[in-house]
């Protein structure tokens, strides 16, 4: 069988790792990344090896079939996943590891909590059953509130406290959504609601549930107000993480939900909903950000504003012809994708420049272009993929998504693709801006580590070439999917 | 004030109505789950079917909750870490209280026990009995016995590690016939389960006990400055 | 009404009612308890709906003892968060709740 | 892949890598960045004037591969394409010389030339470009390493500048991506074909179209500096004088009056563009730039300013002939994307000259320059005669052919827009001459610089006379082998046959 070692190993070796790096001598912690992003790495291709052979794959647990036991699903859509959080999640790793020697002894519990969380991430991105994705979700969830509060100062707590009602708050909703739906349909397999589930009002509120759950989790406007303090206040390459990937989980959740009870029991209205709320979060994720003294809340709200373009993707495949909807499946994905590396890029270039200039206030960059040309360089690579400005991973995803939208016939959403570039450019361009200008002259800059700076860089450029050479990723994405076959 | 309380009265005056819609409303399952768990008990190794569900069916669950469980404690330790406690006093010193607990102690041990044993054929198993176990600890903290033992960091965590690191090595030694994650042979599930379920019992009690532990014992206030006789009350 | 439905309404009304508690109060306490029991309603739920027609189902009685250990330690965390977050400031509440 | 197609990749790799390397830098290996830099252009020269031979002899050179289903990435040289890469390759050698000199211990020089390198680089990739996907994902790129270069002084001003050069170019663009992901959804990839590729589509499309094209024009006009979207380009003259001539009078401007002619002769064909009605409005928006431009240039005392105008006007005039139906008047306006280009810059470096050895920046100053630098008031004198269009001058030629094509198309108004923007040519030029020439000197200037040898840096004056050759050669040479009448002609012959 393919991936008989490597798809449980996901999971498995970062969990053993999480509990190794508690058994270990503080300073060793970091180090035993290692053993693992190699080990990781050659597991994620293994299973993208055995995706490009073999086709999609089902993993049987316990080798017990679907509604007994539990199956791990491992299509296109999961590999994409796995490989973009193998990623970004060793890049920001690689970065940690310098970046967390200068602070506190308390901050090596980084470690664990990035293993467990990298655990929950894997598991989410197999999971086929939605019970199954609940136990990944606390997994992800806590860790992630775990690494928010690292820091313990009165802010990170109450970040982390806020960050951790709002994801309670959320599991609950989509485990009572569960509930019914298991109640109605008596299994908890996505293969087997696929098959079973039908439009009744027992559907609708559990699925009602779920969404409002997922949406909670994934801080979409107007449910957002726990990301931009837990995200901009967070050490460095927690916010990286977090933004690039743990609020992607959620997403994914729903995405997948959502293709799975098909076009019969989700209903346009609850699609076009997402959409509009999609669209206040662009337009109002930009504004704010637009209006942020503090660089890494800037980021944080730009994180809040490119959620938005992701919930287009609900009303652009419900009811509308197999040609936009494949090309939206696309966009989405090559937006999250995308994102998730551009955003990452953009946390960790955002962390050197605060580290360089020692502030995290935006009026404090000025004339660091001269100093950090390297740090603004990955910034502003990162970018021009949030601007949605050629040649970028963005640019690829909004060409996906406009193409979608006229195609669909809902030009309403070219409006949103636009203005929220023009507004991204608006607050990318405000720290340019300041960076640029010749001010009083700051002879005191720090220089930061070479490795942030390279860390940064491959991300934002990988961020670049991702749109340039969207071809196969998509095709690989787009494997096993109910989208990509049609 | 009386705005939001009134709003949030009516949202979940609404999402219990259309709870109570959905209830109503469901359609009966065709899939009949109960069925396939019981023909499939033969080859759990167990006899409950909730353990069976549990530790065989879906043990892929049991082993990402187990995770939960850790990364709270991690959790907890990184933020003692971060803001640390003073030499803790918790509890009274109370001779009657000792009295009562060395009755107590071997009883709640031979509960606990009995929790996991019984998870095999009735009700029970490995969270009930660590709870138990956990419970134990807490009432030997509260009569202010000292356990030193608990205060050796690495042998503390190896007990809390023990639990998942059996799990998962159990997991992944089976595969090696061929077969996937976690698919225990029949003839040794059974025995591979009970192996399991002792070793998460003990982790889950030093789990739920250091939780305990690690929130700040008293000196919860921000300029820890008020008199002693104030916080016994 | 039939009798074995009583544990999904008991689990829908206390939903609603934690519901309710977790989002009126300010008190980190309190929400963590509104939490709670929203958890004990969807548990009951869970369980009772599925009591059903076809005798006891296993698998919910399973995944309600998982879902219980996550909620304990969700709340065990929500309580270690929390204290320290008194402890470093002095208040119940979050910041910009009052 | 082939050798042809990796000739083209070599081509937009040489500044792209140069740019790379330059940004990677220390600030101060000043001399083995310039070496770096000088040897990708001549290599970069090199290469293009090998392409040159190769399409005159009808080689065909193309790169692509796909980018994502249905969309490629299409590097392609035809005639007008190598005719852009081959004026933008020639002035990066020229401008990189006169910008070593010209910012000689200037803060901030890695990233400035590693930008420059980048500017190059998508001006080269527009004109490469296959489809219409990869003349946008260039012209986006342009927009974006121009910014650092306006704002490049960092102070208040440029600030300013760079904000208002985002506000339009940004906007254009997300017009022209809009028209662009519209005609994709109409025809799929939208190759650049001489005859374009939609006039097989169904007639009840015409009005959709028309408003594309409208939309793609405003887009593209926002870079050519079309009025009323000129406003940026007077503002952007705070960036150093090598910027302000090779981007603002070149690159940029360029690259808008560039897509128009793609648009035109190879999106919708000219033919079909006609059909519609499109070039009649074209031409108006075009005449009307013209004479706006030329108007304003007359009230501007800085100098750089009034060339800026005067550019405004200029580039119009390339538009004008794309949209005058016909093989002369096409000839006159693609020959003038190469002239106004030589001539402009030409300017532009005698502009800089004055500023940075007299310390000059207003006309009013100028009195008497000519005698103490003659060789710069020479090439600014010939560069002037040629933009009024004095004959042998290169200009006359532009205009003699804009002339014969608006004839040719019947639009005979055409005519008095010439003549009266030309007379307003002379009259904002003739002063300036003038005051060069005949008026004494009557103030100090503040020479700050060692000069050297020559009555300004080698570095400076070289380029400048350089191009200055290059401008009269255009001209009088006009009747030659490769001369950019006989390339134009070959592009037209080219489009007009098919």
């Amino acid at each position: 069988m393919i991936g008989l070692w490597s798809v449980p190993l996901l999971f498995a070796l970062p969990l053993a790792l999480g509990i190794l790096s508690l058994l270990v001598v503080p300073a060793w912690r970091p180090r035993l990344i290692f053993v693992g992003l190699p080990l990781l790495a050659a597991a994620s291709l293994d299973v993208l090896a055995g995706l490009a052979t073999a086709g999609p794959q089902v993993y049987r647990l316990g080798d017990w079939i679907a509604p007994l036991g539990i199956n791990l699903v491992v299509d296109g859509l999961a590999v994409g996943m796995i490989l973009m959080t193998t990623l970004v999640a060793t890049l920001c790793a690689l970065y940690a590891r310098v970046y967390l020697r200068d602070h506190p002894p308390a901050s090596s519990f980084f470690w664990p909590l990035l293993w467990f969380l990298w655990a929950g991430m894997n598991g989410i991105w197999l999971a086929e059953d939605i019970f199954n994705l609940y136990v990944g979700l606390e997994v992800m969830g806590l860790a992630a509130v775990g690494m928010v509060a690292l820091r313990a100062t009165p802010q990170a707590l109450a970040a982390a406290m806020r960050y951790l009602l709002a994801a309670l708050l959320g599991s609950l909703a989509y485990l009572l959504g569960v509930a019914l739906l298991y109640a109605a349909y008596g299994t908890l397999s996505m293969a087997g609601l696929h098959e079973a589930a039908t439009n009744n009002a027992t559907t609708q509120v559990a699925l009602a549930l779920i969404i409002l759950g997922l949406l909670l989790k994934t801080a979409l406007f107007p449910l957002h107000a726990w990301l931009p303090p837990a995200h901009g206040g967070a050490l460095t390459p927690v916010s990286a993480l977090l933004s690039a990937l743990v609020i992607k989980a959620s997403f994914y959740i729903l995405l997948r939900l959502w293709l799975v009870l098909g076009p019969e029991v989700t209903p346009e209205l609850t699609a076009q909903l997402l959409g509009v709320l999609g669209a206040g979060a662009v337009f109002y994720g930009g504004w704010m950000a637009w209006r942020q003294h503090h660089l890494k809340q800037l980021v944080a709200y730009s994180t809040v504003a490119q959620i938005g373009y992701l919930f287009l993707f609900f009303p652009l495949v419900t009811n509308t012809s197999p040609e936009a909807a494949r090309l939206a499946w696309d966009g989405t994905l090559m937006m999250l994708v995308a994102h998730a590396l551009a955003k990452a890029a953009l946390f960790l270039s955002a962390g050197n420049l605060i580290l360089a200039v020692g502030s995290p206030q935006i009026s404090h960059l000025v004339g660091i272009s001269r100093f950090r040309p390297m740090s603004l360089f990955s910034f502003g690579l990162a970018g021009v993929s949030l601007m949605g400005l050629p040649p970028s991973g963005g640019f690829t995803a909004k060409w996906l998504l406009l193409h979608s939208a006229i195609l669909s016939g809902q030009w309403w959403w070219l409006i949103v693709l636009f203005l929220g570039g023009l507004l991204s450019a608006a607050y990318i361009f405000k720290v340019f801006r300041m960076s640029f200008r010749e001010g009083p002259q700051i002879d005191r800059s720090v220089t930061p580590p070479l490795t942030l700076d390279v860390v940064a860089l491959v991300l934002a450029a990988s961020a670049i070439l991702i749109g340039l050479f969207a071809h196969l990723p998509l095709h690989w994405l787009r494997m096993g999917s109910v989208l990509g076959m049609g | 004030m009386i705005l939001r309380i009134v709003l949030a009265g009516l949202l979940c005056l609404g999402v219990t109505v259309a709870l109570g819609w959905a209830v109503l409303e469901r359609p009966m399952p065709v899939e009949n789950l109960p069925e396939r768990v019981a023909s499939a008990m033969p080859e759990s190794g167990v006899e409950h079917p909730i353990t069976a569900v549990l530790l065989n069916f879906r043990s892929y669950d049991t082993l990402l909750e187990i995770a939960v469980l850790l990364v709270a404690v991690v959790v907890a330790l990184a933020l003692r870490e971060a803001q640390p406690d003073q030499p803790e006093q918790m509890g009274l010193d109370n001779p009657l209280l000792r009295a009562v607990m060395a009755w107590l102690l071997p009883l709640i041990l031979v509960v606990a026990g009995f929790l996991l044993w019984a998870g095999s054929y009735q009700p029970g198993g490995a969270f009930q009995a660590g709870s138990v176990l956990a419970a134990a600890g807490v009432l030997l903290r509260l009569a202010g016995v000292t356990t030193n033992w608990l205060d050796n960091a690495l042998l503390m965590r190896a007990g809390l590690a023990l639990g998942l690191l059996t799990f998962l090595g159990i997991g992944l030694l089976v595969m090696l016939p061929g077969v996937p994650f976690l698919t225990y042979p029949a003839a040794h599930a059974g025995t591979l389960i009970l192996v399991i379920e002792l070793t998460l019992t003990l982790s889950i009690g030093l789990t739920l006990l250091s939780l305990f532990r690690l929130t700040p014992p008293y000196a919860d206030d921000p300029d820890d400055a008020r008199p002693q006789e104030d916080r016994n009350l | 009404m039939s009798g074995s439905l009583v544990f999904a309404w008991s689990g829908v009304l206390l939903f609603g009612l934690g519901l309710f508690g977790f989002i009126a109060h300010r008190h980190l306490l309190r929400r963590l308890l509104a939490f709670n029991i929203m958890g004990s309603g969807s548990f009951l739920v869970l369980v009772g709906l599925a009591q059903e027609g076809r005798g006891v189902d296993p698998v919910p009685h399973a995944l309600v003892i998982t879902g219980i250990v996550v909620a304990v330690a969700s709340t065990a965390l929500a309580l270690v968060v929390f204290r320290r977050w008194y402890r470093a400031s002095g208040r119940t509440d979050l910041p910009e709740d009052t | 892949m082939d050798w042809n197609g990796l000739i083209l990749f070599g081509v937009l790799a040489t500044s792209l890598v140069a740019s790379g390397v330059i940004f990677l830098l220390a600030e101060s290996r000043v001399m083995l960045r310039s070496v770096f830099n000088l040897a990708a252009a001549v290599l970069k020269l090199v290469l293009v004037g090998w392409i040159i031979l190769g399409v005159y002899r009808n080689v065909d050179y193309e790169l692509r591969f796909t980018i994502i289903e249905g969309v490629d990435f299409i590097l392609r040289a035809d005639a007008l394409g190598i005719m852009f890469v081959g004026l933008s390759s020639l002035l990066w050698l020229f401008t990189t010389i006169y910008a070593i000199g010209y910012l000689e211990k200037a803060p901030n020089r890695s990233r400035f030339f590693g930008f420059f390198s980048l500017c190059v680089a998508s001006t080269v990739g527009i004109a490469l470009a296959g489809n219409l996907f990869t003349f946008l994902l260039f012209y986006e790129l342009l927009t974006l390493s121009t910014y650092p270069l306006v704002v490049h002084r960092g102070t208040r001003e440029s600030l300013r500048a760079g904000q208002v050069y985002l506000y339009y170019t940004l906007g254009g663009g997300a017009l022209l991506l809009f028209g662009v992901v519209a005609l994709h959804v109409l025809v799929g990839d939208t190759e650049f074909v001489p005859g374009g590729s939609l006039s097989g589509l169904d007639p009840s499309l015409y009005p959709l179209l028309i408003g594309i094209f409208l939309m793609m024009v405003i887009g593209l006009g926002v870079k050519a500096a079309l009025f009323p979207l000129h406003a940026w380009l007077p503002m952007a003259m705070v960036a150093p004088a090598p910027v302000s001539a090779l981007l603002h009078a070149v690159a940029v401007v360029k690259a808008g009056a560039f897509g128009i002619a793609r648009l035109v002769y190879d999106v919708y064909g000219v033919e079909f563009a006609q059909s519609l009605g499109l070039l009649a409005p074209l031409a108006v928006a075009a005449s009307i730039t013209i004479i706006y431009g030329s108007l304003r240039a007359l009230a501007q005392d800085d100098l750089k300013k009034r060339l800026a105008f005067s550019t405004v006007s200029q580039v119009s005039y390339i538009v004008l002939g794309i949209s005058l139906f016909g093989p002369v008047g096409s000839i006159g306006g693609l020959m003038h994307l190469l002239h106004q280009g030589l001539m402009k810059i030409t300017l532009f470096f005698c502009a800089g000259n004055y500023a940075e050895t007299l310390g000059v920046h207003k006309i009013s100053e100028l009195d008497g320059a000519g005698a103490r630098m003659p060789a710069t008031s020479v090439a600014f004198t010939l560069g002037a005669f040629g933009m009024i269009g004095i004959p042998p001058m290169a200009g006359f030629i532009s205009k003699w052919y804009l002339g014969i094509g608006a004839l040719e198309a019947q639009m005979n108004w055409v005519l008095g827009v010439l003549i009266l923007s030309s007379l307003l040519n002379a009259a904002y030029f003739l002063p300036i001459l003038y005051r060069i020439w005949f008026r004494k000197r009557d103030r100090l200037w503040c020479e700050g610089k060692v000069l050297g040898r020559f009555e300004t840096q080698g570095s400076l004056l070289i380029p400048t006379l350089a191009t200055a050759a290059f401008a009269l050669a255009a001209g009088v040479l006009a009747g030659m082998p490769f001369s950019p009448l006989y390339w134009a002609d070959l592009i037209v012959s080219r489009e007009y046959l098919q």
